[in-house]
């Protein structure tokens, strides 16, 4: 069939594909464009559904999950994601629908909005709560992003913020994105902040310290509020990395703690599915002298109806376009009304049960890196495995052989050959026993075959992966076809 | 209780194990006096059914889009999006993994989203793309604030942005030195050169711009970036990816990094997120790029094998020091963006874009027969355009109450333009909805 | 073309192959006066998105049962169906296997419908179950041939089934030399136990009866089956599996072949299919069933695996002499009761069941106190029953005019009772949903 | 925690499980049922979504499935089941609607099975259709038994079914079921029916012949016309077991052949999946003399509302309540309307196309039990491979290592070591180049390695099942709980 080189619809489209041609008048775009604009080839292969979905069927395969792997990551809160809430997000009336409609069209996705707030507002003790933040990291850079503003707005130069040196990564490069240096406050024997060292570095400079508690250790920062004192006695703020909140639902709330500006990670506490790394969601609260800071539009409700309020008076303006991942919010909803008060609290309960459970069944092997009641996870240091050849990254591998997804590896970053391990409360007595046995097992494969553990992983879908090679040589996209 | 495994027995057992009388031991280290007394004031938790029944009866108190005739865009396009798509999403296992941290349990994710940065350097022309960003917006200021490391230097220019993305980058400028200026419009819609030119000096990181502008005229940008580069100015472009169907790539106009929202490229409206943020840069700049990247490697037996690479840019490794803060990115929405382009392929796109142009183009044609509308710019659009009619919000009201939604009102965004609509027309729009939507408006104007 | 992965390159290649000019020489075998002509007088094929568009739009000329407060159950019930059980089969790989031929690289489906078997016989108390039939209707027929099959005998008794199992059956026997006789109730609605007496003579293969009955009342089997027994006639009972989830498990009263339809364990009501059929009987009668049966087993090293076995009994071995011509059955719907069952577990199965049982009673109970409704017979029913108005049918017109449904009118099947009605109550109603039923039925009555 | 034993709601029901009281009073059953009806346990098992969710999942990937693998299993036309037609019968108003809603609340329901049956009629030639049977099986149970209906109405005393001996078993077990007694014809050398042993069979007593064409050899059977001739000439009926119409589609109609009965697999020809074994549909038509012999009800129209009618003078009942498998025909629907005229063409081609050209590409290696063109399938034949020691059986075990679904063994009966091999139209020529690879690999196999061969599968869930022990010692379900 010889081929026009035409670039209208009627020679192109096959009429029968995913659309079809809608009747009007084909305009030919080389009489609207220069023909330098348009472009002659697309470099993407036609290929058939049955391919596509063959090939995704593949992939999917070759994949650790949470449906089908116990998957204890560390800060991570792997917990179950619920199916109807997946259903949920996916109806017509809510992923239909466009940002921009008449609010009379949209109550439906206000309310939902506006009582996700007040139900996150009531959790942590806010005043109030921005959903817009599209992650845990995009609602740290919003918290921050409101302190740097209100100490603006009140003249206060402030320069630092301060995080323990056992801070998840997206704390420190949070404080830099919005301007401030960070300065590192050591953890004590205790793996708490060292209470006498945070004095030292607070002056008038710091405008916050940023914490989440239970710590990356998995421990409650006892004198939280001490610190808390500290801080405001200085002028300062305190932030909650809410990444760990999930063993103190329904215990105690953030507010009582002292804090003044918390971010939930909703795809961890709140049940949303990570998506192989996102989409998540960051909701970001307050408290009362805050609320003008947020971002805009923040919905709202008068009489009876719904709408957004874009009249913060502080407002530090928007993070993202629209309001936030919305899908992922009516999730967390349909979850907060299905578990209620009572069941937040056992969702607490059991994920600090769960953790302590494994801490002190694997102590015999595992060094505990701090020995102490923990909440909802443990972690772990391999170093008597290390001494003897295989280090935490090694047993991560191997744990995959046993269809198990490994543990957070070498992080906090002041624990040597850590393994952080969160089993979450929606994992079974039963399920920890098998990793507590398979735990047991590769401590037994490092002083009886070691190469298996050295080796791991034996039976997935590649063997231990070269990632040197990756950064060394970066390969970052499949060859361009001749475009 | 919902999804809690341990039964009163196993938890027993446990607290035995663990050494505690009570769970209320296990809380020992918070003070009392911080302890909540009583229980949240929330509702008390719903069965399934009565969840399912209350948030359906919400959903209800939508109405989704497709029940109008709308020419609603702005940012978020009603594209017609292949069963498939969302099928294979649900049915993945990608839906419920993690951040692919663990190579080897983890190729499906990693080899999808190494597919998905292929996909972007195709479309844009770029060497390189990251595994994702959120949303257009943001990916504007990362694609800023990386000019800047690039650059050093402590400006940037700005045209034709979607107002929610100048508010963005104006948040993400807040703490730091920087400052934005913008390039004022000719009255044809488009850059003003000159004014471009006259701005352009050795403090000035970037020019972002947008092509389609916000008013969907494309931006002639090879006209400019010979002027950006000789200022040592770096050319950021927010695209929309799906009219690089038709339009020649940025790479080939001398941009040096393109950034934009991936909504167009099959994903759903979902009141506007997820989406997901595109970003794609020169190879040069690849150790500048924030988020995650997936790279190509092999296993210790040779066998090709995927991981995530470069992190030493990142937060997790380099903390203060990272190119950014992100850490979870919207990689099943990129990957969804990729079953999208794979099922389309390179005849589905160019229909996709030929057809939402086509039907674009009749729009605009028609209204012009209209008596009463004006047309402020010409017809070097893709997708949208911007009309203009007296007492612009009224009409748009009557329209609605015959079931039509004109478009997006700028009188709001831009008070110097009260009368004025952008309309948008994707390949889901028939000539029956245009012509609907004509003889209705003629109806409104002229009874 | 859709769904056609072969270009016309490679279609040219491979007819080169095959050593033909054209895809016509490849029908050189069929005469040409049976050729078409032109080609079916069809619709031209439409895009993905006008299908999805216009049977959307058939699908809202249809008003979903939710929408109304509805009390409609005869042998289709509204129970609440975890979002899971269909999440589940979604995403599954069984929605795309063929019968599990291939044990090796079936092992998934095996093990499930092997789970899905062992559940029938939990809950029916029966020592085997098969992989399942069509529905309760077809179920029922093969049940009695399979009773016609052990027992050598013409004959077969039946009570209480829904009219349309009777339909079914008489469609199965309508070629073979059986007969069937109806055993009429007595005035309280159960089976008149006299009159069975004396219909059981050693013709009889089996007596075939529903509990519940149609009439939703539960019978009392054990009363009789030691009779049947002693006349070698065989007890086939017709249950609703959700019943058993509070009643007896019909093994325990002498009953040897269990069957019914499976809807009511996790099947939506999709216009009344497909659900499935279940049969289970007594182990002795194993080799006397229709349809497909897992066993397990273990491979060649000894590790459990699942096949299908006893396969002598079916089509593909037997031929003629099969048990029955059944090939496909419905494994999916049976693995989504498994699913289902999984799910609930004793806990729910009996909360559902007895939430049903209390809205029954709870309807039966209200309905009373109103003066003109006649309860024809007593309070021993699961989760339907039936009452009787003066005009039945217009009360059910009017009660529809207020988005009630109130059940199935049962003057079309036995015009003897043209005023009654049937009316079901599943756990998904609330006394709200029944308070307004009653007030409504009173407004009508005696406005 | 004591546990009261009575059976009322209020003392089992979890109050946040999948459903929660109602709130009417409870009745305790043991006021209404005497005691020996009541259960004390249900021998099920409590699990937690999570549980189940991560069991099905890791069945599911001990599964081959069409949507991973090729799997070219001959005679089922495991052709590409779109993934629009899944979404569309998940529509609530097509799940979500009763059998007995009144029918001003089904219009849409009744119109689809409306155009349905429409549909078919114009593909088939048949002048009407019931869409009630539940799978080909049931199809031809409804089709035989109008035909013993129509012999009936009209007098006829008919007592045979002949069948070829390439016959799909459920042909002669239909005829049994329906009362008759079947009777086998040969195949000739060409592995059709022999003409003229088939009029030798012919007498006043034959019902009916029973065939599907192509055949089961996939081959067509070009004296069909004469075949029609034969059974009207002697008042018998041709009836069409179309599970093989798929390479016709748009090329002939079963009317223009002589068929008088159809039935079609849907399941098959019109891409619903097969969900491990069903539920498929098998719609069923007739020619303008048997129409009053369909099940009831039929969808009908009148001025522009449909209905269902039950008017029918000579139907032979119902096959099984309600209205057929509604949300298989949806599917069904949605796939002709998507392909229209020109994409069943191209369907039918295809297929044709695919299984001739790997017919060619693998003659050289395995026999072809009938080397003529073929229709939809070809029918190879292991013998070379058996008398090397590899069987039927052993090569498609091997090429479950090779990730490809083994054709159908050992059928039809009439061909030795037989492997039956139907490709389909929506595979790719790529899909099949591997085919033929892997098959020529596992030929090459059986020469040089033999014992990979025989003790395929190596790479599976499990190795080679023991059907035998399985049949001997059958064990059906899990050991009962006490109960
Ligand atoms: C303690 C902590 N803080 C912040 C984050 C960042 O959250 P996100 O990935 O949603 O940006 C994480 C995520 O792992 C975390 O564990
Ligand atoms: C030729 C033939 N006839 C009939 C059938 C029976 O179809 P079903 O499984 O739908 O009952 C089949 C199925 O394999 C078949 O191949």
């Amino acid at each position: 069939m010889a081929e026009d080189k035409k670039n209208t619809v009627e020679k192109i489209l096959d009429k029968t594909g995913y659309v079809a041609s809608s009747g009007v008048p084909s305009v030919n775009p080389e009489n609207i464009f220069p023909g330098s604009f348009l472009r002659k080839k697309i470099p993407i292969t036609d290929s058939g559904e049955l391919e596509v979905v063959r090939h995704y069927a593949c992939l999917s395969r070759n994949n650790f999950s949470l449906e089908a792997n116990f998957y204890p990551l560390g800060s991570c809160t792997m917990k179950y994601n619920p199916k109807i809430n997946d259903y949920l997000a996916g109806l017509e009336g809510f992923c239909g629908i466009h940002p921009y409609q008449d609010q009379r069209d949209i109550q439906g996705a206000l309310k939902l909005l506006y009582n996700l707030q007040q139900a996150l507002c009531e959790i942590t003790g806010m005043k109030s709560f921005s959903l817009e933040p599209s992650s845990g990291a995009q609602g740290e850079f919003t918290g921050i992003s409101i302190i740097r503003k209100y100490h603006q707005v009140k003249g206060n130069k402030k320069t630092k913020i301060i995080v323990p040196d056992s801070a998840h990564g997206t704390n420190p490069a949070t404080a830099s994105m919005c301007g401030f240096n960070t300065v590192t406050v050591e953890s004590d024997s205790r793996g708490l902040i060292d209470i006498n060292k945070l004095e030292q570095l607070l002056d008038d400079d710091v405008a916050a310290v940023m914490l989440t508690n239970p710590n990356t250790l998995g421990l409650f920062e006892k004198n939280i509020l001490e610190i808390s004192r500290l801080i405001h006695s200085r002028g300062g703020l305190l932030y909650y990395d809410g990444a760990n909140f999930n063993p103190l639902l329904g215990i105690t709330k953030p507010s009582l703690m002292g804090f003044d500006v918390v971010h939930l990670n909703l795809h961890k506490t709140f049940s949303t599915p990570h998506g192989t790394g996102g989409p998540g969601a960051g909701a970001l609260g307050v408290v009362e002298e805050l609320t003008g800071f947020l971002p805009v539009p923040v919905a709202a409700k008068k009489d009876q109806s719904f709408y957004f309020d874009y009249s913060l008076k502080h407002s530090i303006g928007r993070v993202r376009s629209f309001y936030g991942n919305f899908s992922v919010l009516v999730r967390a909803y349909a979850y907060i009304l299905r578990l209620g008060a009572r069941g937040l609290l056992r969702a607490a309960q059991n994920s600090v049960i769960n953790a302590n459970y494994l801490r002190v069944k694997l102590q015999s092997l595992y060094e505990v890196a701090y020995p102490f009641i923990c909440m909802h996870e443990v972690v772990l240091s391999a170093q008597r495995q290390k001494e003897k050849g295989a280090s935490a990254l090694d047993i991560s591998k191997r744990l995959i052989d046993y269809g198990i997804h490994p543990p957070t590896m070498y992080f906090p970053l002041i624990v040597k050959e850590a393994l952080m391990v969160e089993p979450t409360e929606t994992e079974s007595k039963k399920t920890l026993d098998d990793f507590i046995r398979i735990m047991a097992e590769i401590n037994n494969e490092i002083d009886t075959d070691i190469s298996k553990v050295k080796n791991a992983p034996l039976k997935a879908a590649v063997k231990r992966v070269d990632e040197v090679a990756a950064a060394r040589f970066p390969d970052l996209r499949r060859k361009a076809q001749s475009s | 209780m919902p999804y809690i495994l341990n039964t009163p027995k196993d938890i027993e057992q446990m607290l035995k194990v663990i050494g505690v009388s009570s769970v209320e031991e296990l809380y020992q280290d918070i003070p009392s006096s911080i302890r909540l007394k009583g229980s949240l004031s929330l509702r008390e938790g719903l069965s399934e059914f009565e969840v399912k029944k209350e948030i359906e009866a919400l959903s209800r108190k939508n109405t989704p889009l497709s029940r109008f005739n709308s020419f609603l865009g702005a940012g978020c396009y009603d594209h017609y999006v292949p069963a498939a798509v969302e099928a294979i999403l649900a049915s993945s296992s990608f839906l419920t993994a993690y951040t692919p941290y663990q190579a080897e349990c983890s190729q499906g994710s990693l080899e999808a989203i190494y597919e998905y940065q292929s996909f972007i350097c195709d479309l844009t022309g770029m060497d390189v793309s990251n595994a994702s960003l959120f949303d257009g917006a943001s990916a504007l200021a990362e694609a800023a604030l990386m000019s800047l490391r690039i650059t050093g230097r402590k400006k940037i220019l700005i045209h034709g942005l979607h107002p929610e993305y100048r508010k963005t980058l104006d948040t993400y400028l807040l703490g730091l030195e920087f400052s934005v200026e913008e390039i004022p419009s000719g009255s044809d819609g488009f850059i003003d050169k000159k004014a471009l030119e006259e701005s352009l000096n050795d403090e000035v990181a970037c020019f972002a711009f947008a092509s389609p502008n916000f008013f969907g005229l494309i931006e002639d940008a090879q006209s400019f970036t010979p002027n950006l580069k000789s200022k040592g100015v770096l050319g950021v472009m927010v695209a929309n990816p799906l009219s690089l169907a038709m339009l020649n790539p940025p790479a080939l106009f001398g941009i040096d990094i393109v950034c934009g929202d991936g909504q167009a490229l099959g994903g759903r409206l979902n009141f506007g997120g997820p989406a997901f943020g595109l970003l794609a840069s020169k190879g040069q700049y690849l150790r500048h790029m924030p988020g995650r990247i997936i790279g190509k490697t092999h296993d210790k037996d040779g066998s090709p094998a995927y991981c995530l690479t470069l992190q030493t840019r990142e937060q997790h490794i380099r903390r203060q020091k990272a190119t950014s803060n992100i850490c979870s990115n919207h990689s099943l929405n990129a990957i969804g963006a990729a079953i999208y382009l794979s099922l389309m392929g390179e005849k589905g796109l160019r229909s996709v874009s030929l057809m939402s142009f086509d039907n674009a183009q009749y729009l605009y044609q028609r209204l012009k027969e209209i008596r009463g509308i004006k047309l402020p710019y010409g017809r070097r659009f893709f997708n949208e355009f911007v009309w203009e009619v007296e007492e612009a919000a009224s009409v748009m009201e009557k329209l609605r109450n015959k079931n039509i939604i004109a478009g997006y009102y700028l009188g709001n965004d831009f008070p110097e333009f009260k009368n004025r609509i952008l309309s948008c027309c994707t390949e889901t729009k028939s000539k029956d909805d245009i012509d609907n939507f004509i003889q209705e408006l003629a109806e409104v104007l002229h009874g």
